[in-house]
């Protein structure tokens, strides 16, 4: 008997107790809620929010895309020649790649931060834009190269030019006969009304 | 106004009468219990044209809060309650037809025999009557209808009981 | 894992009594529904599939149907090269990516022979235990909403979310962190971190008394926890449960004490364990209170680890990361860590290459979550709600 | 205006003109109920939030969200109605009709101020008690014609759950009714005129000063017994097994758009009808809580009345809110411990508590 009336008074003090709790809360404390248009919290530094890549300072050097767990990195450049000079890299030794192609598959991205790190130029890095979300996918597959269609053919065909000519070189002496066949696709990334959305 | 009211009776007899058929008649034994909710009401509404305001809610508390949950649960309780084919074919007519034809006769007698009341029952509150008369003339039926359904509650716990307790 | 022999394991009397019902239940009726509850269902945590046969609404069978988040995760691993893993062990119990990562990391760097300093290892405990408070943090929440509290559950994840701001700090993850790699760690700690968790272990501390008033030492809460779902510690035994499972049981088991690794052995805290305060030893509200307690203990480390950092030099990082993974040490190895749902444990097979011959996952809520079928027979399905909440699965983890 | 006046004075005429004001009254009984359970999801919503450190709905409307449920409404009733395969099709559509109109009807005789009443009957509060009764039978009805184990549960569940707590609620709502001595709604609420110390709750209710300082512990205790039974009654958390999100979620887990909205819409309803008994039973009804703040009758009926109506409306907002602030504090109690609570806890004590003040009553009755 007492065991039941001492239930029913822990029941009903606890129960007082709690209610305490969330008046306290209902009153006192400050709602933490950001209300995100008009309140935008700042982003930490290291924050992995979207990948970007300066191109001007990428060597293509296919680190990241080696390093990258689920492949989602697809890089092609071309070897320049000797004679070009497009430039130099951040720690001043010149540019020795021509970058036709520099995508990332952001539908895949795991954002494991693996591919900034083994960037040495400090090329690929992370930026924090409060936006990063797209209506489509396809948006999501994101091209950093900044030379347009017709530079790249151009680039395509002066490096097969140069190759045929190395080919010829070669061919002299009487070398190996199987040289790679440099007309398979340069660029083969997916085209863009190919990526279908994949169910989850 | 004596139309409308005539109106509104009317409308719940066609309701009651018709719940009522589904009741007895559809194959299909939920839909009975269910139809029964609208028995229900509906008699209690004909009670509230006979001025029994406290009958019609007792109706509606008794019957269709209690009996009816009671019956539903019964149903639902029932093993293979949505395959049960309640038959739709007679089959001992004639035999079935002596009870019947007595029953009939009974329920004609009677109502030929009661003196029915064709005025409309006097509206007056009935609560405190009916609670006077529960105390003082009828407190024995009264308190022995309690005492049956302590009973039947008693009786029930126990039937309901998984297991006994350690003594 | 869906029959279990029966093991005559001595019961409770709660248990006892239900079981002799059950008994009783199979002589008068012939009847039972069988229910599937899940895998879409709000209290499995995700997609846990659970086939109960019930009476009424007492389960006389219960069984977890498991595998609709399975990932593939050691066969993935078997194609990648061996930091590549780090970021995938994240995904098993992605409530406590940190723990997993130290789990795995700390297995390669014992298999390659990698010696780590003493603030790295210092760095990684002051992280993993406050993946261990997150953690936490979310088991009770989602528990208490299990119980149909749903106030504590915003206010924990509230907490959480403190946590999450200090990991998003130090490397830029809030969930899934790949922070701790194999010889070190993705980045050092920045500056004006350590004051910010010492902030957080002083804000977190009263929150855990007016948790308990809100919620742990509520009538209603300890009615529906106290005597429910025990899980007594010869059961814990005989079916791998581990974590605070086991010590809610009563039994003073943690890999941090027993087998201390990342210096764990240099701190100064306490193992909480169940001791039937409000009912049996083993029952839900032993293994919910234990974590509770857990987070206490858990704010004591960190508050030390914290304190140590603060006097350290600072040094590289990533000093002892292995140049290249191409050539690595043959041989095996088996290496078990406390993570907050219970060991976790990795069995490596390197063959010399770049890719790993084996891994095997001995992932805690697979193992916690076996026990279900002993357990479910003669609970409610309130009681099953309170089990699966009080094992405290994550079903990235059950998976994998 | 002759001829309206002709046709009031024609006392042929009094049944249509009773008629035309009971359907306005209906109208905006309607209106009222409609309006009210938009109000309260809204502050339902702000309520959690606010207990969990949110804010929120903020954005529809301006002010705080103001419009966010009518928005939500519009929704329902927009939504595609989707009644799955495998349902009993009449039965699923008939159920949340009669949940809606059951926990409507029993508006009837909720009094909101000395005229505004729908009927006075003089069983009002038997009527209510019995016509909330038909619920049982519509979610029971729900939670079969879904098809659907779960929403059977609920509805099993449900069933058990408000017939059991009929009967402490029936035997706490004796107490008032045993001090006033009527079962009239308008009655109940007259014998608590003048100041809070009269209220029922406080052990005024018709009765002078040593009554009322010797019932005081009994009708405090009769009025929170009715208080948490009700709870059950319109299956409030911490009696929300019948929803009971986590484990079983519901016996309304197949129904959607308008339909889902019809047992929301009644869920709120029932709050405020039974904040309403109790406020009409314990707290007063639409009596102020201090006599100057009210009109009285002789001065300005309209006025009166509409004073009245505030009081009792406000007075029931508060009733739910403290309703919806134990559901953001409590956790869900398991069904044995429901049946525990109500057969062993409240059963008992609203038991002695109906002896002891009928002795009461009997004693300072002479």
């Amino acid at each position: 008997m007492a065991a039941y009336f001492k239930d029913i008074w822990i029941g009903v003090t606890t129960i007082i107790a709690g209610m305490a709790v969330t008046l306290r809360h209902m009153i006192f404390e400050r709602a933490i809620t950001i209300q995100y248009p008009r309140e935008i919290k700042e982003m930490y530094p290291r924050a992995r929010a979207k990948l970007f890549n300066t191109i001007e300072d990428c060597e293509c050097c296919y680190k990241c895309q080696r390093i990258c767990p689920i492949d989602v990195i697809f890089i092609k450049g071309l070897r320049a020649g000797k004679d070009e000079d497009i430039g130099l890299l951040p720690d001043g030794k010149p540019k020795k790649m021509h970058i036709i192609q520099f995508d990332i598959d952001f539908t895949k991205c795991i954002y494991c931060g693996l591919c900034v790190d083994v960037c040495e130029q400090k090329s690929l890095h992370w930026e924090a834009p409060q936006e990063a979300s797209t209506v489509t996918r396809e948006e999501l597959y994101i091209d950093f190269t900044n030379i347009s269609d017709e530079e790249k053919q151009a680039l395509i065909a002066k490096d097969e030019e140069r190759k045929k000519a190395k080919a010829a070189m070669k061919k002299k002496p009487g070398a190996k006969p199987g040289v790679k066949p440099a007309a398979k696709p340069a660029v083969d990334k997916p085209k863009k009304d190919e990526i279908k959305p994949e169910t989850d | 106004m004596e139309f409308l009211s005539e109106l509104i009776f009317w409308c719940f007899v066609v309701l009651t009468v018709g719940s009522a058929a589904v009741v007895v008649f559809h194959s299909r034994i939920i839909y009975s219990a269910f139809a029964l909710l609208f028995t229900f009401v509906g008699v209690g509404a004909l009670y509230l044209y006979l001025s029994a305001d406290f009958l019609a809610a007792s109706q509606l508390l008794i019957y269709v809060g209690a009996i009816l949950t009671l019956i539903i649960f019964g149903v639902f309780l029932t093993t293979k309650v949505m395959s049960i084919d309640l038959p739709e074919q007679s089959h001992q007519r004639f035999l079935a037809l002596i009870p019947i034809t007595l029953i009939g006769i009974v329920i004609l007698w009677v109502i030929l025999q009661t003196p029915w009341a064709v005025n409309p029952a006097e509206a007056a509150p009935t609560t405190k009557e009916l609670g006077r008369l529960l105390m003082s003339r009828y407190l024995v039926p009264f308190e022995l209808a309690s005492v049956l359904l302590l009973a039947a509650l008693i009786g029930a716990m126990r039937l309901a009981r998984y297991f006994k307790m350690e003594e | 894992m869906s029959e279990t022999q029966d093991l005559n394991i001595p019961l409770g009397p709660p248990q006892e009594k239900m079981s002799q019902a059950l008994a009783s239940v199979e002589d008068v009726h012939g009847e039972r529904m069988r229910v599937q509850m899940g895998p879409q269902h709000p209290a499995t945590h995700g997609v846990l599939r659970v086939e109960i046969e019930t009476d009424g609404e007492l389960i006389i069978k219960g069984t977890p149907h498991i595998g609709y988040l399975h990932r593939c995760f050691e066969k993935v691993a078997e194609n990648i090269t061996w930091p590549q893993i780090v970021p995938f062990t994240d995904r098993l119990d992605y409530c406590s990516s940190m723990n997993n990562n130290l789990g795995f990391v700390l297995a390669c760097e014992k298999l390659f022979g990698i010696e780590v300093s003493e603030r790295i290892q210092t760095i990684r405990v002051l992280v993993t235990e406050l993946n261990r408070v997150a953690n936490h943090c979310v088991a009770i929440a989602a528990y208490s909403l299990d119980i149909g509290a749903w106030t504590p559950f915003l206010l924990l994840i509230q907490e959480r979310e403190h946590i999450l701001d200090l990991f998003e700090e130090i490397c830029g993850g809030r969930l899934l962190l790949n922070y701790i790699w194999i010889g070190g760690l993705s980045h050092d700690v920045p500056d004006g971190w350590l004051p910010k968790v010492h902030e957080f272990v002083e804000y977190m501390k009263p929150k855990i008394p007016e948790l308990n008033q809100l919620l742990s030492y509520n009538k209603i809460f300890i009615e529906r926890l106290a005597n429910v779902a025990v899980i007594p510690a010869d059961v814990c035994y005989q079916y791998g449960v581990t974590g605070p499972n086991i010590r809610g049981a009563g039994v003073k088991w943690d890999l941090r004490k027993n087998e201390p690794y990342s210096g764990y052995e240099t701190y100064d805290f306490d193992i909480p364990i169940g001791t039937g305060e409000m009912g049996q030893v083993g029952d839900a509200w032993d293994r919910y209170i234990v974590r509770v307690r857990e987070v206490e203990q858990s704010l004591r480390i960190i508050e030390q680890a914290a304190t140590r950092l603060e006097g350290m030099p600072g040094d590289d990082v990533k000093a002892a990361i292995p140049k290249t993974f191409a050539k690595v040490p043959k041989g095996e190895i088996y290496f078990r860590t406390e993570q907050p749902k219970g060991e976790l444990g990795f069995y490596l097979i390197s063959n010399g290459k770049a890719k790993p011959y084996r891994v095997k996952c001995r992932a805690p809520s697979f193992s916690n979550l076996c026990v279900m079928p002993k357990v479910a027979p003669g609970l409610l399905i309130a009681d099953m709600v309170a089990l699966i909440g009080s094992i405290d699965i994550v079903l990235g983890d059950v998976d994998r | 205006m002759n001829v309206l006046t002709s046709f009031c004075n024609n006392p042929a005429n009094w049944f249509f003109i009773k008629l035309a004001i009971s359907l306005i009254y209906m109208v905006g009984m309607i209106t009222f109920v409609s309006v009210f359970a938009l109000f309260a999801i809204w502050l339902e919503r702000k309520i959690s939030a606010w207990a969990q450190d949110r804010l929120g709905p903020m954005e529809t409307g301006g002010f705080h969200g103001w419009l966010q449920t009518v928005a939500d409404m519009l929704k329902l009733l927009l939504k595609e109605d989707i009644i799955p395969d495998a349902v009993d099709r009449p039965l699923f559509k008939l159920a949340p009709y009669i949940v809606f109109a059951s926990s409507f009807a029993a508006f009837a005789t909720l009094p909101f101020a000395a005229n505004l009443i729908g009927t006075d009957l003089n069983i009002g509060i038997y009527y209510i008690v019995a016509i909330s009764s038909l619920v049982v039978i519509a979610i029971i009805m729900a939670g079969w014609a879904s098809n659907n184990k779960w929403s059977l549960f609920g509805a099993m569940r449900s069933a058990s759950q408000m017939i059991s707590y009929e009967v402490p609620v029936a035997l706490a709502l004796l107490i008032p009714i045993l001090m006033a001595g009527s079962l009239s709604m308008q009655d109940l609420v007259s014998v608590q005129a003048g100041g809070f110390w009269n209220w029922t709750i406080f052990g005024g209710g018709g009765f002078k000063l040593p009554f009322t300082v010797v019932a005081l512990p009994f009708t405090v205790l009769a009025f929170l017994i009715y208080f948490w039974a009700s709870l059950a009654e319109v299956n409030r958390c911490p009696f929300d097994l019948p929803e009971g999100e986590s484990e079983i979620i519901g016996f309304h887990v197949e129904y959607s758009a308008m339909r889902f909205g019809m047992f929301f819409f009644a869920e709120f309803a029932n709050m405020f009808l039974v904040s309403g008994v109790a406020v009409a039973l314990f707290l007063g009804g639409w009596y102020a809580p201090l006599p100057f703040l009210e009109v009285s009758a002789e001065t300005s009926p309209v006025l009166h009345n509409i004073i009245g109506a505030f009081w009792f409306i406000s007075k029931s907002v508060i009733l739910v809110a403290v309703q919806m602030w134990l559901r953001w504090t409590l956790p869900r109690f398991r069904v044995d411990q429901l049946m525990h609570v109500c057969w062993k806890v409240f059963l008992p004590f609203s038991l002695a508590n109906i002896l002891i003040v009928s002795l009461l009553v009997v004693l300072f009755n002479q």
